[in-house]
């Protein structure tokens, strides 16, 4: 067939690029070459225009085992036991079929930690939606929770947290980002670098069909009015095929038979053959004919590109052939050499007998290309004086808005279609600040939040970057955590724009910054572009999946009151921020402004002190406050725990709307007993961090001094109603 | 009215369905393909408007183009 | 005391229920479902997950492994079977059990801490509960419908098979403490001679304080005491 | 092949896809019931003997008979 420009057009590859391919290959690609080109050098599998800035992150400090290049990070958690995880997005095909496209995100996911030689242990997503009043809102967000429940329930993998939020940017660019976390002895990670010449190449799992063919160019391009058309690029997920070959790879993984182990993710059969190979410096030689495949007939070209689902690469060590085939044959997978290592650097794929293609590897992998992208500096606004008449607003009735509000509802609604619980080591679920999860037969525990503040970005992406990464700290502090690393998913429109890709370069900066100053390394991550539509982009939305250590689950801690009679302490200075504030956005209608300012040196040391009382049995239970201010929070504790405060607003400066809903950044909410007070404020004091007290816990009631008293039942009523309405759930 | 997953793509239950045949000894079971199937009762006596409402519902409720495709069954 | 867990590819509490039986001392095996025979125990247990991905119908392929044979030879001899969950899902379809489970009524999978009123203390699973008679457990499944035509409902009625209904707190049992909409709130029954035991809800995930309660445990310890 | 709930087991999918449709503005439609459908392909002449193999498949493995129906349909 001949190679038109259309042809490569359609391949997602440039002009420019396709005259660097064939000065690379000395020759004009054949069909097959260039489809192969298209599926590596697409921005999804080669970070073309991400690398630089990634660069810029902090990877490494004596915690982190493996950083961001392989499957997924691995910290150290002590007594030889390790960490792995990371997050990735499946936003494009999550748009077009909700269940499918959400179901096979979490899988991908999962093997990317099972690949590493892990035990999944738990997985959490960020999913981000249009308007509920979109009409194309409810049915996604139905079909994607749905869908992240079905294979992680199906796979017997807790769902243990996440956070769903709404916004008309999302109206036709749904983000689904999924997060999972695994268990290793640190002496049995596997990596996916080859090694030796002339080593058997095995593909296991399932067969390959033509599905998903290309799907790795599609989540590298722009939506358009044609997205119809991309349909046929969505596969469907089979978990249960999936809990065969985790269990199967695991049991192999007991001895040493695999020398190294990838798994078929984006780009399919490519990019793990290529990767392979290339991290080991090596070549790789493949007969075609011997992949399983699911329909007859199936082109060189179809396999290669295919994406279908869990599906594995394995190079195994000789003489282990027979064995591993045993395993794999017990649990009902496919298992097929297809294959060897070659010392010659590059890829050579086989078919009927013919050379159907040969290519440098270093062409597909390292000579990538790399673009410096033009960028621009992102307008910051600045904190203009506002004439708001506060009294028309009531506290109360404020505090219900946003109580009420799709985005600060109560969420059972969604992880209540999650098992959370399966593994028995799920010892914090859905609800709290972080959830945490305890190795098993062990007395220790790992915290793992993920988070996201998409407004805060919009309007300054390096405060709001920082700002992200901070409450990702702040919230596994909470739980008594000492965080460790973070993963992060960056979810950004059109980098060819300017403008988007200056809400990049700025973001990443802000979550370098913050990175590096609370020394809280970056260990995996996934970049989404062009999450765009007819030129509309989706605000900035890094998440950060954050993970930390409780080294002893009997100085964990919780965020529901405790104990009436006890004194509620505000930790951090409020200043009364309100610009991009809940209260601003739900209840005043102001959407404008800055956001509340980061002092990354506050956040430490507040953070420290608190992660100190914690460990001293100190405190009763403790939140982070962030979005919807001090009064949120607070309420927050109070429903959890079913006993309510009698609150004063301290001496302040400020309004008194300022003081409970300003959103600044660095505090936290502390519940202390009688008992405990001194101690506690000497220990503050000492330190000179700042504190206020806010109020007494009493009985069932939220009352704030002359001005509302109302009973706890009524604003969990107000808080879970939301979703049952607007499923129309009695 | 039926509503099939297409052929290129994957039929996870499908496939348990003919390999549990195949282990109760049905040897000569090829394929297995699962489907749903609605019924679907309309107040309608117009054959080719009931057709057309049909039609519509099926495209933008009950099948999505994207891995499934259709068949109706007047009665 | 002897157990034995049968498990099937796509069963995920197999685990767990095995670390529950292990802490109360009971000498457990993994069995294969492949397996051709059962090695002696007292008890079997089919724990829950997805056996067979859940296609085609809950349970349903499970129930025709080739080591079913003997787990229902060792139930018609008297021995103690316990179906958790997915576990159960296969009791009714090998008609061990009657009724069915169908998909829960809001059409969504379920996962969450629920209450139960025990109804039937005397048999083995359950004597322990005489202490404490409305317990919590967490429920985990998109299809815990329990359904029963009224013969069957009346029989299990008037024979007291029924092991554990839907609550509240308090032990009110009423269509607003139903999750799933189960047939009279049904959560877990037995066979006429009490020596199987069908139920949603999942013992073994409750057992250790840490875990928020450790409901789950009374029915381990009736077991070893029985 | 095709498997439905019997008629005095309450279907919950088929309720929530009629109640569906009324929102979206059906009004016509009375009631929806969901059921399954196989396709299955098998290696036999003889229609009769196929047909009994199907026969058998539906009531050994296909359908459950205390709550589901089914109709055999061969092509
Ligand atoms: N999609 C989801 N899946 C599971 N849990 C969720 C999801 N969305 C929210 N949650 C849970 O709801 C709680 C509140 O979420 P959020 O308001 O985002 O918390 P925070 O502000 O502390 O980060 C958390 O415990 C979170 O894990
Ligand atoms: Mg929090």
């Amino acid at each position: 067939m001949e190679i038109t420009p259309e042809i490569i057009d359609r391949h997602g590859i440039k002009p420019e690029e396709y005259k660097k391919i064939i000065s690379l290959i000395g020759k004009k690609p054949n069909m097959l070459e260039l489809g192969i080109f298209s599926a590596m050098w697409n921005e999804h599998c080669s970070y073309k225009s991400s690398k630089k800035y990634l660069k810029s992150l902090p990877t490494k400090n004596e915690k982190v085992i493996q950083g961001p290049g392989e499957n997924a990070g691995v910290i150290d958690i002590g007594d030889n036991d390790a960490i792995v995880f990371k997050i990735e997005s499946h936003n494009h095909p999550s748009f077009i079929e909700p269940y499918q496209g959400a179901a096979t995100g979490v899988g991908g996911i999962l093997r990317d930690v099972f690949t590493m030689g892990a035990r999944p242990i738990a997985i959490l997503n960020s999913i981000h939606f249009g308007s509920h009043e979109h009409p194309k809102t409810k049915n996604l967000l139905n079909g994607v929770v749905s869908g992240i429940g079905g294979y992680g329930n199906c796979i017997g993998v807790p769902t243990v947290g996440g956070e769903v939020k709404f916004d008309s940017s999302y109206n036709e660019n749904i983000l689904v980002n999924a997060m999972a976390v695994g268990l290793v002895k640190k002496d049995k990670i596997f990596y996916s670098k080859a090694k030796g010449y002339n080593q058997p190449v095995i593909y296991v799992g399932s067969k390959t069909g033509r599905d998903g063919i290309h799907g790795a160019s599609m989540a590298s391009a722009e939506f358009d009015e044609n997205a119809e058309s991309k349909k046929p690029t969505v596969q469907v997920g089979d978990p249960f095929t999936e809990k065969l070959l985790l269990e199967a790879c695991l049991e192999l993984m007991k001895d040493d038979s695999i020398i190294s182990i990838q798994d078929m993710g984006a780009a399919g059969l490519t990019s793990s053959s290529i990767e392979m190979a290339s991290k080991g410096n090596l070549g790789i030689e493949i007969n075609l004919n011997k992949i399983p495949c699911r329909e007859k007939k199936m082109t060189p070209y179809e396999m290669m590109l295919s994406e279908s689902q869990e599906r594995m690469l394995l190079i195994i060590n000789s003489e282990k052939i027979e064995s591993a085939k045993k395993i794999f044959v017990k649990w009902g997978l496919d298992f097929s050499v297809i294959g060897k290592t070659t010392n010659t650097k590059n890829l050579i794929l086989n078919f009927n007998d013919e050379e159907v293609a040969k290519l440098p590897l270093s062409a597909l992998s390292d000579d990538v290309p790399i673009y410096d992208r033009k960028w621009e500096k992102n307008k910051a606004p600045l904190k203009k004086k506002l004439q708001i008449d506060y009294k028309s607003f009531k506290i109360l009735e404020s505090l219900k808005k946003i109580l009420m509000s799709p985005n600060n509802a109560e969420k059972s609604w969604v992880w209540e279609q999650y098992d959370q619980t399966v593994m028995g080591d799920t010892i914090q679920k859905s609800g709290g600040d972080s959830a945490v999860v305890r190795i098993h037969g062990k007395n220790k525990g790992v915290a793992i939040t993920v988070d996201s503040s998409a407004h805060y970005c919009l309007a300054n992406p390096i405060i709001g970057g920082k700002q992200i990464v901070s409450e990702c700290w702040r919230n596994l502090i909470s739980v008594g955590a000492s965080p460790i690393a973070i993963t992060n998913c960056l979810n950004f429109g059109n980098p060819e724009k300017d403008k988007i890709m200056g809400q990049f370069v700025e973001c990443v900066d802000g979550i370098s910054q913050a990175c590096v100053y609370l020394d809280f390394p970056v260990v995996s991550g996934n970049v989404s572009f062009y999450n765009e539509t007819k030129n509309k982009a989706i605000s900035p939305t890094p998440t950060i999946g954050g993970v930390g250590l409780i080294k002893n689950l009997d100085t964990m801690m919780t965020n529901n009151i405790k104990e009436i009679g006890s004194f509620i302490l505000v930790i951090g200075k409020t200043l009364g921020h309100l610009n991009q504030s809940e209260f601003f956005r739900e209840v005043v209608g102001i959407k404008d402004g800055p956001p509340p300012a980061v002092n990354l040196f506050n956040e430490k040391n507040n953070g420290l002190l608190v992660q100190n009382l914690i460990s001293k049995k100190l405190l009763n239970s403790v939140h982070d406050v962030s979005s919807g201010g001090i009064l949120f929070a607070l309420t927050e504790m109070c429903m959890s725990g079913n006993i309510g405060v009698k609150i004063k607003i301290p001496n302040n400066k400020i309004m008194p709307h300022e003081y409970l809903f300003g959103e600044d950044q660095s505090r936290y909410l502390i519940e202390v007993n009688e008992k405990n007070k001194n101690e506690v404020c000497k220990t503050l004091e000492k330190n000179s961090i700042f504190y206020e007290m806010l109020g007494k816990t009493q009985k069932d009631s939220l009352v704030l001094d002359k001005e509302f008293n109302i009973k706890l039942n009524d604003l969990v009523e107000i808080n879970s109603s939301w979703f049952k309405s607007y499923f129309k759930e009695n | 009215m039926i509503v099939t997953l297409k052929k290129e793509v994957l039929d996870p239950q499908g496939k348990v369905v003919s390999q549990t045949l195949k282990n109760m000894g049905y040897d000569n079971i090829t394929n297995v393909r699962q489907g749903k199937h609605f019924d679907i009762e309309l107040n309608e006596t117009d054959k080719e408007k009931a057709k057309k409402a049909v039609e519509e519902i099926c495209k933008k409720l009950l099948s999505n183009v994207v891995i499934e495709d259709y068949t109706i069954n007047l009665k | 005391m002897k157990s034995s867990v049968i498990v099937f590819p796509g069963s995920n509490c197999d685990r767990d229920i095995a670390v529950a039986l292990e802490k109360f001392q009971i000498k457990n095996q993994m069995i294969w479902h492949n397996d051709a025979s059962l090695p002696k125990s007292d008890l079997v247990v089919l724990p829950g997950g997805f056996s067979y991905g859940d296609y085609l119908r809950t349970g349903c392929i499970a129930s025709k492994s080739k080591i079913l044979d003997d787990v229902i030879k060792h139930a018609k001899n008297g021995g103690l079977l316990l179906g958790i969950c997915n576990g159960f899902q296969i009791l009714t379809e090998t008609g061990l059990l009657p009724g069915v489970l169908l998909r829960n009524k809001k059409l969504r999978f379920l996962s969450k801490n629920v209450f139960l009123k025990v109804i039937n203390f005397n048999n083995r699973f359950c004597h322990n509960y005489k202490k404490k008679d409305t317990i919590e457990l967490p429920i985990a499944h998109n299809e815990g419908n329990y359904f029963a035509n009224e013969k069957e409902i009346k029989k299990l009625e008037d024979n007291d098979l029924i092991a554990f209904k839907y609550s509240d707190k308090e032990g009110n049992i009423n269509e607003n403490t139903n999750p799933n909409g189960s047939s009279q709130n049904i959560a877990g029954i037995l066979n006429n001679k009490k020596n199987i035991l069908g139920m949603m809800p999942h013992p073994e995930r409750l057992i250790d304080p840490l875990l928020s309660g450790e409901d789950g445990s009374l029915m381990f310890e009736s077991l070893i005491k029985s």
